[in-house]
C-alpha cells in the first residue's frame, strides 16, 4: 500500500449562499431544490414535516440530525421513491411532485441509499456503466445493432475505469458486485451515482464504513465536482466531515428543520450539541468516566 | 432387451419439432426469469394464445398462414399488457402466482363449454395445418436418415421450429449483450437501484415481459403445428417443465435452454423406452405395464431433483453466481 | 509489513491467559480465493480489541470465520483454549459468544421488543432488567418498542443490533462496526457502553471505520491488511503511529 | 273411472303385462302432479297402424307398433279425473323413433311447481360450504405458509403431503381395517415422519450447499412429481373413499343443509389453527420459527439452533398438511393419487392473496379464496369455478401488492 | 360440436357389391400391435381393464392357433398434460407396428393421429367418442369401437322419463365424452315429454363438486343424471348426503361401477344405468376372463371394446392375410358387419372358421353388435339397462 494523502489545508468553502438570517427555512440566493410543506406520516408518527427549504446550487450541503430524524425519508420523499401525504417540491425550478423516481434521476437528481444497494450479480464494471445516462444501446431495438452502441460504450468505459480509481476499486471492476465487503459497496454506490454527472447528487451517509483515509481522499473528488458545477447534498454523521466540506448544514429533528448556517456556527449552537452532537463529541472517550459498570456486572453474574 | 430401439427414440427427440417448442418456451423464460428476474409461472398462457391464436383464425377464419400468426402476436401482447400492468409492481414470488392464475384463467376460459363453438371447449381443435403445409417444400413420404425417419410433414415442421429457435437464440444474444441486456439484469438484481440511476423500470420489466412471453406464442404454435391442440396441454405442469429445461441447461444462458430442452427430452424418451422394456424384459417382475408408465414420471422426478442437487447452476450456467445466491 | 515485524510494539502480557485465539486462519469465500492469509490474533480475558484497516482487507471476514459463519480453511480457533474452529454460530451462542454483524442485523418483520427478546433465546430469564438497561441507553427504541424493526432508519437499526448483543450478555463480544450510522452522541454512547462492558468483564473484539473513537477506548489494537495482520499495539501507540495514520485514519481528524 | 284393466282395440292388443307382438315398442307414463293416473286412454296412431291402452297403477302404458315410424300418441282427455287438462305439448303427441327399438312418451299433466332454491337460500348455503372450504385450505395453507415464510421455499410437493395423509388413512383405516381413530393419529405420526424425513434427506443438505430459492422450487416441483406418480404406484388411479366418509347425513340450520363431515372439519379446522396461532404469537419456538424466515444468519447468531426449527416447521407443516388432507378426503368426499394435486394452485393463490410467508394473511386468503369458488358459479358458468378465486387474486394484488396482511417493505 | 356422428347416415350397409374377396392362401401372419392406453395420469384407472381387454384378445387370437399371433407392446399415452403420447407412438413406429390401439382420451388421440396416419398404421381406439374423428382425414386408417353417445344418450332419456321423471338435472363432464352423451340424453328426454332443469359441467382435474351440486339441486329436478367418469364416487356420496333421494341418480357406462367397498350400502339403492353391451348370459364368463387377465381389477369400462378392437384388427388381417396397416384397413369395416352381408359370428374362432371358407363376416363382441360406417365409426350397439342393489352392485335389468 503506499499513501497519496496530500490533504489539501483547507477546502475553499462557498460562502454568500443565503439571504437573510441563517434560520430554518432561509431563503437562498440561487436554490437548486426548493421544498414546500412536505409531511409523511407511518401511521401515527410524523416522520418528515418540512415547512421551506432551499438548497443552494453549486455547493455542499450537509443534512445532519439525530437517528430517526427522517432524513432518509426525507431523501425518498424528494426522489419519487416515497409519496408525501401533502406538499410541493421543485428541482431547477420544475415541479417534481407526482414525477415518478427514474424521470428524477433523468433530470439530473441522483441519490444513493444508505443501505446499499449493489446490482449483486453483475460486475462492478457493469454497475458502473448501468449508472452512465443517455445510453442509445438502452433501447431495444437499437440495443440489437452494436454499431450503434459500441463507441459510446467504450468512452463510458474509460470514464467508469477513471472513477473506479479513484475509489479503489479498479482491482475489482470484473468482480461480481456481490464480493464486495460493506465499504466496498459504499463506494461502488457513490461512484456509480456520479457516473451519470448529476447537476444535484444526493448521497446518504456516503462515507457510514468506508475506511478514514479513503474518505479523505474522496472529499478531495467532491470538492473537484463542486468546481465543476455540481451540487451535492448529503447525509452524514461524521463531524469530521461536515465541517471539512460543507458550505451549508442544515438540521433535522423529529421530521422539521431546526436549524441551518454554516458549519462552524451551526455545531456551536447549544441546541445541536445537546440533541446530536452530544457532550463527549470533542473529548476523549478513553478517558471520559464509565458509570454503568457494576449494574453490568451485575447482569453478567446473573447468568453464572 | 433392445437398446438400439431405446437410443434410436432418445436420439430421435434430439431434433423433434416438440423439443424445438421447448427450447423456444425456455427461452423465453431465461428473457424472463434468467435475465430480468421475472419470475414468470404463465408461460403456458403464452404458449396457449399462440397455438389457439394460430388456430382459430385458420380454421373458423381460413387465415392465411401470415394473419393467423399476427393473431398470436397481437394476443400474447396483449396478454402481456394485461398481466404486466398490474403485477410488474409485484414482488418476484407474488408474480409468480398470479401469472400461473392468469394463465390458468386463460386455459379455463378456452376449457368451458360456453364457448364451445370458437374454442371447441375441451376437445380443442384440429387440422388447422393445412395452410402452412401449401407451402411444404418437403415431397410426401417418410424418410429420413439414421433413426431420423419422418413423413414430410414432420420435416416440414421440424426445419421451420429450428429455424425459429435459431433466429430467437441470435437476438436473444444480441439483446443481452447490449445496454439493454445489462440494464435489464440490473433490474434482476435490484430494480430500486436501477430505478435510482434513471432507467424506467416499469417499461424495460414490461418489454421483458412482452418479448419472452412472444417466445412463449411461437413456442405454442411450433408445438401444435404436428398435432391438435386441447387447453389440457397448457396446464401449470407444462410451465413447470419448462422451468425444469431451463434450469437444466442454465437459467441466463442462450444455449442453455436449447441444450435443456434437448436433455430433458432424449431422457424422457430415454427412461420411457427403458422402464417399458424392463418390464417387458421381466426386469422388474414386481411391477405391471401400467406401473410402468408411472414409474418413468418417478424417474423423471427424481432425475430433476438431481440435476438441481448435482449441478444447481445447469448445464451451461456459471458456477460462480452460486456463491452468492441468497 | 507482516506480524513478525510489529508484534514488537504489541506488549502482550505473559501471565494473562488467552480467551479467543486466532492462529494462522486461512478463509475465503470462493473456491480457490483466501481472504484471510494466514491470519493470527489473541484476545486476552477481559481485553478490548480492535480492529481498523482499510475497506476489503477482511475485517468482516475475520469475524465471521471466529463465529463460524465463513469456513475455515487452514489454521485454528480456540476459545479458551478449547478448539472452536468451523463449529456452528447457534453452538457458540451457547458457549457464551455473542456477536453483531455489519449488515443485515435486525429481523425485519419482528418488533423491537422481539428483536431484543432474540438476543436472550437461550436464556430468556431476566428479560425486563435488560430491557431496562438497553432502552435507557437509547431511549429511541424504549418508546417504539411495538415497531416493526424492518421499518426503522439506518441508525434506528444500528441500535436495535448493539442492543440485542447487549441482551445477550456474552463472555466474548464481536461487533462489526457498531457505530456505523449513529449519529454523534448515539456513537460516543455506544463507544462507552462498549467500554463499560468490557469492563465488567467482557472480552470484546470490535471491527471499526471509525477508528480514532476505537482505538482511544480499546487495549489493544489490530490494523488488518489484505488479509493479513499488519500491525498490532496498544490502541494509543497506533492512534499516535505515523505510519498508520499515513495509511488508514487519515489527518482529517485532527485538522481542526 | 276405469278401474278394470285395458281394453283390446280390434286392431292391436297390448296390455302392460303381455308379451308385445312386435320388435318396436312406444311406452310411456302418465303422472299428474307428481301422482300416477290410473285408466288413462292412451292411443297410438300412424303409418297405417291404430291401437290403444289404458295406464296401470303406476300410470304407465306399452304399445307395440310394427315398424319405426312417426306415431301419433293421444291421450283421452275424458279419461281423466275431473279438473286435470293436458296443458302443455297438448294432448296429441308426435313420437319418433330414433336408434333403439323404444320411444317414451311422458305425459306430466298439473302445474308442477317445483320448489327450486331461492337465490338467498343458496347464497346462505353456499357461503356455509365456502367457509367450510376455507378453513379446509387454511390448514393446508398455513403449513405451506410457514415452510415459505422460514426457509423462503415455495414448496410445490405440499399438495402431495397433503394427499399423503389421506393415503395413509386409507391404508390403516381400510386395507388394514383398523379402527378409524387409530389409522388417523397413524396417518399423523407417519406425515410428521415424512416432513422430518423430506427436511432431513433433501431440503438440510441442499440448506447447507446454499442452493438458490428458484432451483430449490424446481427440486420441490420434481419431488412433487416423484411423490406423485409414487402414489399412484401404489394406490392407482382411481378414487377410494374413507370409512364413514359416505353415510348421508343430512343436518339442517334453516336453509344451511350440512353433514357431520362438515362439522367435524370445520371444528377441527377452528381448533387447530388456534393451536397454530398461539404456537406462532406465544411460544420461543414459533417466535424463532419467525426470526429464522426473516434472517436465518441473524437468527444463528442470536443462538437459535436454525436447522432444529426448519426442522420443525417441516414437521408442524406435514402434519398440518396431513391433517387437512383427511379433512378433504372426507369433505370432498374420496381419496385419490392427485387429489392435493388438484387443490395446490388454489392453495398458493390463498397463500398468497393473504401476503406470502404470514400465517394468518395465509388464513384469511383461504376463507377469501374458498368463498369465491364456491360463489362465484352463482353467476359464472360451473366448469368456470376457479376462475372467479383466481381473478380475485389478481384484483386484490393490484391494489394490494404485497397481499392482505402482508407488509411492504422500506425503501433506502 | 361433440357426440358420436349420428350412425342414423349409414344406416343401411353398404351393399355386400363392395366388399373385397378374402384373400387366399395359407396364413402364416405375426401381427405386432402397440396400445397407447392411459397408464399415468388423470385418466389412468382407465388404463388397466383396457389393457386387460387388449391382452385378453390377444391371448384368444393366439390360442386359436390359425396362423395368425398377436404380439403386443405396451405404452403410455399419459394424459394431455404430459406429452408422453407422442413419445411412446416414436417407439410403437419404431417397431413397426400395424396398429395402435388407443388412446382413451379424444385429446390425446388427436395429439398422436397425424404421426400414426402418416406412417400407414391403424388407429384404434377404444373409448374416443368426438366428433372430430369422423370426417378426420386420416386415410382411413382411424377406427373405434367406443360406443355411441347417440345410443346410450337415447335410452338413458327415455328410460329417465319412462320413470316418471318429469325434470332432470345432469353434471357433466365437461369432454367430447361427458358433453356428447349429455347432449343426446337431454335430446331424448325432452322428446319423451321432460325437461332438463339444470346442468352444471366440470373440468378433468375438478377436485370437489360442491358448486355443481348445490348448482343443480337448487333446480330441485326429479331426477339428476351423472354424466362423469370416475368422479362419480366422489360426487354420489356428496350429492346423497346434501339430502337428495339416492334412488333418483342416473349413471352412465362411464361411471356404472361395482361401488359396494367405497359407499355405505344402500346409498344408491334403486338407482339405474346404462352400460353399452351385451349381456352377461350372452357374454359368459368375459369379466371372470378378464379379471384371470388382471385380478385386481374392479371396473371394466372400455375392457370389451379394447378386446373387440384387438379381435377385429386380427380378423381383418387375416382376412387381407396381411399385416400392413393399409391392407387391414381395407377389410375392418366388411369383418365388422359394415359391409359385404357377411355371416354374423361372435368369436375369433367362429370368425376365422368362416374366413378359411372364403365367407363374408359380421363379427359381434362382448361390447355388443358392431357395424362400422365408412369413416369407421361403429354404428349399432346394445345398450343394457342396470339398476344398483342395496350392496351398491348393480343388475341387468333389461335393454335399452
Ligand atoms: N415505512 C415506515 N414505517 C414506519 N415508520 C417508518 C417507516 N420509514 C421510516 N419510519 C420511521 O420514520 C423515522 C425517520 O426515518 P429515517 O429513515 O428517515 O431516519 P434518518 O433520519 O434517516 O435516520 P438515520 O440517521 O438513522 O438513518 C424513523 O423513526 C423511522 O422509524
Ligand atoms: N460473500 C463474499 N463472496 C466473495 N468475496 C467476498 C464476500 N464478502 C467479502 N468478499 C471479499 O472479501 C474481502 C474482504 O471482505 P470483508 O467484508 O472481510 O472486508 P472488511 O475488511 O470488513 O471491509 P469493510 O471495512 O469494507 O467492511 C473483500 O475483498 C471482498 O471483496
Ligand atoms: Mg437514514
Ligand atoms: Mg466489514
Amino acid at each position: 500500500m503506499s499513501s497519496e494523502i496530500s490533504p489539501k489545508a483547507k477546502p475553499v468553502k462557498t460562502t454568500g449562499l443565503h439571504v437573510g438570517d441563517p434560520v430554518p427555512g432561509v431563503k437562498k440566493v440561487d436554490p437548486i431544490l426548493v421544498a414546500d410543506g412536505v409531511k409523511r406520516t407511518f401511521g401515527g408518527l410524523t416522520a418528515v414535516d418540512v415547512e421551506h427549504v432551499e438548497i443552494p446550487r453549486n455547493a455542499i450541503t450537509a443534512l445532519i440530525g439525530p437517528n430517526g430524524a427522517g432524513k432518509t425519508t426525507f431523501f425518498n420523499l424528494l426522489t419519487g421513491f416515497d409519496k408525501p401525504d401533502t406538499g410541493t417540491w421543485s428541482f431547477d425550478g420544475k415541479p417534481l411532485a407526482h414525477v415518478p423516481a427514474y424521470r428524477v434521476a433523468r433530470m439530473g437528481l441522483i441519490r444513493t441509499f444508505q443501505l446499499t444497494k449493489s446490482l449483486a450479480l453483475l460486475s462492478v464494471m457493469d454497475n458502473m456503466k448501468l449508472g452512465a445516462k443517455g445510453q442509445s444501446g438502452e433501447n431495444l431495438f437499437r440495443g440489437l445493432i452494436p454499431a450503434i452502441w459500441r463507441k459510446q460504450d467504450t468512452e463510458i468505459e474509460a470514464k467508469a475505469l477513471d472513477l473506479l480509481g479513484r475509489f479503489k476499486l479498479d482491482a475489482k471492476k470484473d468482480d461480481y458486485a456481490a464480493s464486495l465487503s460493506g465499504g466496498q459497496r459504499k463506494l461502488l454506490e457513490m461512484a456509480r451515482a456520479l457516473m451519470s454527472d448529476p447537476q444535484l447528487v444526493m448521497l446518504d451517509e456516503p462515507m457510514a464504513g468506508v475506511n478514514p483515509a479513503l474518505t479523505q481522499s474522496l472529499l478531495d473528488h467532491i470538492l473537484n465536482l463542486k468546481e465543476e458545477g455540481m451540487t451535492v447534498l448529503f447525509v452524514e454523521h461524521d463531524m469530521h466531515m461536515v465541517r471539512h466540506i460543507a458550505d451549508w448544514v442544515i438540521v433535522m429533528a423529529e421530521g422539521r428543520v431546526v436549524a441551518e448556517g454554516d458549519p462552524h456556527s451551526v455545531m456551536q449552537d447549544p441546541a445541536v450539541i445537546d440533541a446530536y452532537l452530544g457532550a463527549h463529541h470533542d473529548a476523549d472517550l478513553g478517558a471520559t468516566d464509565t458509570e454503568h459498570v457494576e449494574a453490568m456486572k451485575e447482569l453478567i453474574d446473573d447468568e453464572q | 432387451m433392445d437398446w438400439g430401439a431405446i437410443f434410436g427414440n432418445a436420439v430421435v427427440e434430439l431434433i423433434s419439432p416438440t423439443t424445438a417448442a421447448y427450447a423456444l418456451a425456455a427461452l423465453g423464460l431465461a428473457i424472463h426469469f434468467g435475465y430480468t428476474g421475472l419470475l414468470n409461472f404463465g408461460q403456458a398462457g403464452f404458449m396457449l394464445l399462440g397455438a389457439y391464436g394460430y388456430a382459430i383464425p385458420a380454421l373458423k377464419l381460413g387465415w392465411p398462414v401470415w394473419a393467423c400468426v399476427l393473431t398470436s402476436i397481437v394476443a400474447s401482447v396483449i396478454f402481456a399488457l394485461i398481466l404486466g400492468i398490474p403485477t410488474l409492481r409485484l414482488r418476484a414470488d407474488y408474480l409468480a402466482i398470479v401469472t400461473i392464475a392468469a394463465a390458468e384463467v386463460l386455459r379455463l376460459v378456452f376449457t368451458t363449454n360456453t364457448f364451445q363453438d370458437v374454442t371447441g371447449s375441451a376437445n380443442g381443435l384440429s387440422e388447422y395445418q393445412a395452410g402452412l403445409l401449401q407451402f411444404n417444400p418437403f415431397p410426401p413420404g417418410r424418410y429420413g436418415f439414421g433413426p431420423w425417419i419422418f413423413d414430410n410433414r414432420v420435416w416440414f415442421f421440424l426445419v421451420i421450429a429450428w429455424i425459429v429457435v435459431a433466429l430467437a437464440a441470435v437476438f436473444t444474444w444480441l439483446i443481452m449483450r447490449s445496454p439493454w441486456g445489462r440494464v435489464v439484469k440490473g433490474i434482476r438484481e435490484d430494480e430500486d437501484a436501477v430505478r435510482a440511476l434513471g432507467k424506467n423500470v416499469y417499461s424495460y420489466k414490461m418489454q421483458s415481459l412482452i418479448l419472452g412471453g412472444l417466445f412463449g406464442t411461437f413456442a405454442g404454435i411450433l408445438f401444435v403445428l404436428p398435432r391438435a391442440v386441447v387447453p389440457s396441454y397448457f396446464q401449470p405442469s407444462l410451465t413447470f417443465f419448462v422451468y425444469a429445461i431451463l434450469l437444466l441447461g442454465g437459467a441466463a444462458t442462450i444455449l442453455g435452454p436449447i441444450v435443456g430442452s434437448i436433455v430433458f427430452w432424449v431422457l424422457l424418451s430415454f427412461f420411457s423406452g427403458f422402464v417399458a422394456r424392463a418390464v417387458e424384459a421381466g426386469w422388474l417382475p414386481f411391477m405391471t405395464q401400467v406401473q410402468a408408465g408411472q414409474l418413468r414420471f418417478i424417474l423423471v422426478g427424481i432425475a430433476i431433483m438431481l440435476i438441481v442437487v448435482f449441478m444447481p447452476q445447469g448445464i451451461l450456467g456459471n458456477k460462480k453466481e452460486l456463491a452468492f445466491v441468497k | 509489513m507482516t506480524n513478525s515485524e510489529s508484534a514488537t510494539s504489541a506488549v502482550l502480557d505473559p501471565a494473562a491467559t488467552p480467551v479467543v485465539e486466532v492462529r494462522n486462519v486461512t478463509a475465503g469465500y470462493l473456491p480457490g480465493v483466501n481472504i484471510l492469509n494466514s491470519c493470527s490474533l489473541v484476545a486476552n480475558q477481559g481485553e478490548l480489541i480492535g480492529i481498523i484497516g482499510p475497506n476489503g482487507a477482511g475485517k468482516s471476514t475475520l469475524l465471521k470465520s471466529i463465529f463460524g459463519l465463513v469456513k475455515v480453511r487452514e489454521g485454528g480457533i480456540f476459545l479458551q483454549g478449547e478448539e472452536i474452529t468451523n463449529l456452528k454460530a447457534n453452538k457458540l451462542v451457547a458457549k457464551g459468544v455473542g456477536f453483531v454483524p455489519q449488515t443485515n442485523n435486525v429481523f425485519p418483520s419482528l418488533t423491537i421488543q422481539e428483536n431484543l427478546e432474540m438476543g436472550l433465546f437461550l436464556k430468556p430469564k431476566g428479560l425486563k432488567e435488560r430491557l431496562e438497561f438497553v432502552t435507557e441507553i437509547f431511549p429511541e427504541l424504549g418508546r417504539r418498542l411495538t415497531q416493526r424493526a424492518g421499518s426503522l432508519s439506518g441508525g434506528e437499526r444500528q441500535m436495535v443490533a448493539m442492543s440485542r448483543a447487549l441482551m445477550m450478555g456474552p463472555h466474548v463480544m464481536l461487533l462489526d462496526e457498531p457505530s456505523a450510522g449513529l449519529s454523534p452522541v448515539r456513537q460516543d454512547e455506544a463507544f462507552l457502553r462498549v467500554k463499560e462492558i468490557n469492563k465488567a468483564g467482557v472480552t470484546t473484539i470490535m471491527v471499526e471505520q471509525n477508528a480514532r473513537r476505537c482505538l482511544q477506548i480499546c487495549d489493544r489494537g489490530y490494523v488488518l491488511d489484505q488479509g493479513r495482520d499488519a500491525y498490532t499495539g496498544t490502541g494509543r501507540d497506533l492512534l499516535n503511529d505515523p505510519k498508520v495514520i499515513g495509511l488508514y485514519l487519515g489527518t482529517l481528524g485532527q485538522d481542526d | 273411472m276405469a278401474e278394470d284393466g285395458s281394453t283390446a282395440t280390434p286392431t292391436a292388443s297390448a296390455t302392460p303385462t303381455e308379451e308385445p307382438e312386435y320388435d318396436f315398442t312406444i311406452k310411456g307414463i302418465v303422472k299428474n302432479d307428481g301422482e300416477p293416473i290410473e285408466g288413462v286412454t292412451i292411443s297410438v296412431e300412424g303409418n297405417g297402424f291404430q291401437a290403444d291402452t289404458e295406464t296401470d297403477a303406476e300410470g304407465r302404458w306399452t304399445i307395440g307398433v310394427p315398424e319405426k315410424a312417426t306415431y301419433k300418441v293421444t291421450l283421452d282427455e275424458d279419461t281423466l279425473p275431473k279438473g286435470v287438462i293436458v296443458k302443455e305439448g297438448g294432448a296429441t303427441r308426435d313420437a319418433e323413433f330414433g336408434q333403439t327399438k323404444n320411444v317414451t312418451v311422458a305425459f306430466f299433466l298439473g302445474e308442477g311447481v317445483r320448489v327450486t332454491v331461492s337465490f338467498f337460500d343458496q347464497l346462505v348455503q353456499r357461503i356455509v360450504s365456502g367457509l367450510n372450504f376455507g378453513l379446509l385450505l387454511a390448514l393446508a395453507a398455513i403449513g405451506l405458509s410457514l415452510i415459505f415464510g422460514t426457509t423462503g421455499l415455495s414448496n410445490f410437493a405440499h399438495a402431495e403431503l397433503i394427499t399423503f395423509g389421506a393415503l395413509m388413512v386409507l391404508t390403516f383405516g381400510v386395507t388394514l381395517d383398523w379402527p378409524l381413530w387409530i389409522a388417523i393419529i397413524t396417518s399423523l405420526v407417519l406425515s410428521a415422519a415424512l416432513g422430518w424425513s423430506l427436511d432431513a434427506v433433501i431440503w438440510k443438505p441442499l440448506r447447507r450447499k446454499g442452493v438458490g430459492l428458484v432451483q430449490l422450487m424446481i427440486v420441490s416441483i420434481g419431488l412433487s412429481l416423484a411423490l406423485r406418480y409414487t402414489f399412484q404406484l401404489f394406490y392407482g388411479g382411481s378414487t377410494e373413499q374413507l370409512p364413514g366418509a359416505t353415510l348421508p347425513s343430512d343436518i339442517r340450520f334453516g336453509a344451511v343443509a350440512l353433514s357431520w363431515v362438515d362439522l367435524v372439519s370445520m371444528g377441527v379446522s377452528i381448533l387447530v389453527l388456534l393451536a397454530v396461532a398461539f404456537f406462532l404469537l406465544r411460544t420461543r419456538i414459533g417466535k424463532a420459527t419467525r426470526a429464522v424466515s426473516d434472517n436465518s444468519s441473524l437468527a444463528a447468531a442470536s443462538g437459535i439452533d436454525v436447522d432444529r426449527v426448519i426442522r420443525i416447521v417441516w414437521v408442524v407443516g406435514s402434519v398440518l398438511a396431513g391433517l387437512s388432507g383427511i379433512l378433504w378426503a372426507y369433505f370432498r368426499p374420496g381419496v385419490s393419487w392427485d387429489m392435493g394435486f388438484q387443490i395446490l394452485l388454489l392453495v398458493f393463490a390463498a397463500v398468497t392473496l393473504g401476503g406470502l410467508g404470514t400465517a394468518f394473511g395465509a388464513l384469511v386468503g383461504s376463507l377469501i379464496v374458498g368463498l369465491f369458488v364456491e360463489l362465484s358459479t352463482l353467476w359464472l358458468p360451473s366448469d368456470m369455478k376457479y376462475v372467479g378465486a383466481l381473478v380475485i387474486l389478481i384484483l386484490v394484488l393490484l391494489f394490494r401488492p404485497q397481499g392482505i396482511l402482508g407488509r411492504r417493505e422500506r425503501i433506502g | 360440436s361433440t357426440g358420436t356422428p349420428a350412425p342414423a347416415e349409414s344406416e343401411s350397409p353398404a351393399a355386400s357389391g363392395d366388399a373385397l374377396p378374402i384373400a387366399e392362401g395359407e396364413r402364416d401372419l405375426s401381427l405386432p400391435l402397440g396400445t397407447i392406453l392411459p397408464q399415468s395420469g388423470a385418466l389412468a384407472f382407465l388404463g388397466p381393464p383396457e389393457e386387460a381387454g387388449v391382452q385378453l384378445g390377444a391371448d384368444d387370437v393366439n390360442a386359436a392357433g390359425a396362423g395368425i399371433s398377436v404380439d403386443v407392446t405396451y405404452r403410455d399415452s399419459g394424459d394431455t398434460t404430459t406429452d408422453t403420447a407422442t413419445v411412446s407412438v416414436t417407439d410403437l413406429l419404431s417397431q413397426n407396428v400395424s396398429a395402435i390401439i388407443g388412446a382413451a382420451s379424444s385429446g390425446v388421440s388427436k395429439t398422436v393421429i397425424d404421426q400414426i396416419v402418416a406412417a400407414g398404421v391403424i388407429q384404434f381406439s377404444p373409448a374416443n367418442t368426438s366428433a372430430d374423428f369422423t370426417n378426420y382425414n386420416d386415410n382411413g386408417l382411424y377406427w373405434r369401437t367406443a360406443p355411441s353417445d347417440v345410443l346410450q344418450g337415447e335410452v338413458l332419456g327415455n328410460l329417465i322419463a319412462e320413470d316418471g321423471n318429469a325434470t332432470l338435472g345432469m353434471i357433466v363432464l365437461n369432454d367430447s365424452y361427458g358433453t356428447g352423451l349429455a347432449k343426446f340424453t337431454k335430446e331424448a328426454f325432452e322428446a319423451a315429454g321432460g325437461e332438463v332443469v339444470a346442468e352444471a359441467l366440470f373440468n378433468e382435474g375438478d377436485s370437489s363438486f360442491d358448486a355443481q351440486i348445490s348448482e343443480v339441486t337448487a333446480a330441485n329436478p326429479d331426477a339428476i343424471a351423472l354424466i362423469t367418469f370416475d368422479q362419480a364416487k366422489i360426487i354420489t356420496p356428496a350429492l346423497v348426503g346434501s339430502g337428495f333421494p339416492g334412488d333418483k341418480l342416473y349413471f352412465v357406462d362411464g361411471n356404472l361401477a361395482d361401488y359396494s367397498k367405497d359407499w355405505a350400502p344402500g346409498l344408491v339403492a334403486g338407482s339405474k344405468g346404462t352400460l353399452p353391451g351385451l349381456d352377461v348370459g350372452t357374454l359368459g364368463d368375459f369379466t371372470d376372463r378378464l379379471k384371470g387377465v388382471d385380478p385386481s381389477l374392479t371396473d371394466y369400462s372400455y375392457a370389451a371394446e379394447s378386446y373387440d378392437a384387438v379381435v377385429l384388427l386380427a380378423l381383418a388381417a387375416y382376412a387381407a392375410n396381411s399385416t400392413d396397416g393399409t391392407e387391414i384397413a381395407k377389410y375392418l369395416q366388411q369383418v365388422s358387419g359394415g359391409s359385404g352381408d357377411g355371416e354374423k359370428v361372435t368369436s375369433f374362432e367362429d370368425g376365422i372358421k368362416l374366413l378359411d371358407e372364403g365367407k363374408q363376416i359380421d363379427y359381434d363382441g362382448p361390447s355388443g353388435p358392431i357395424t362400422f360406417d365408412e369413416n369407421g365409426d361403429p354404428t349399432e350397439a346394445t345398450i343394457g339397462i342396470f339398476q344398483y342393489n342395496d350392496d351398491n352392485t348393480y343388475s341387468r335389468i333389461g335393454d335399452g
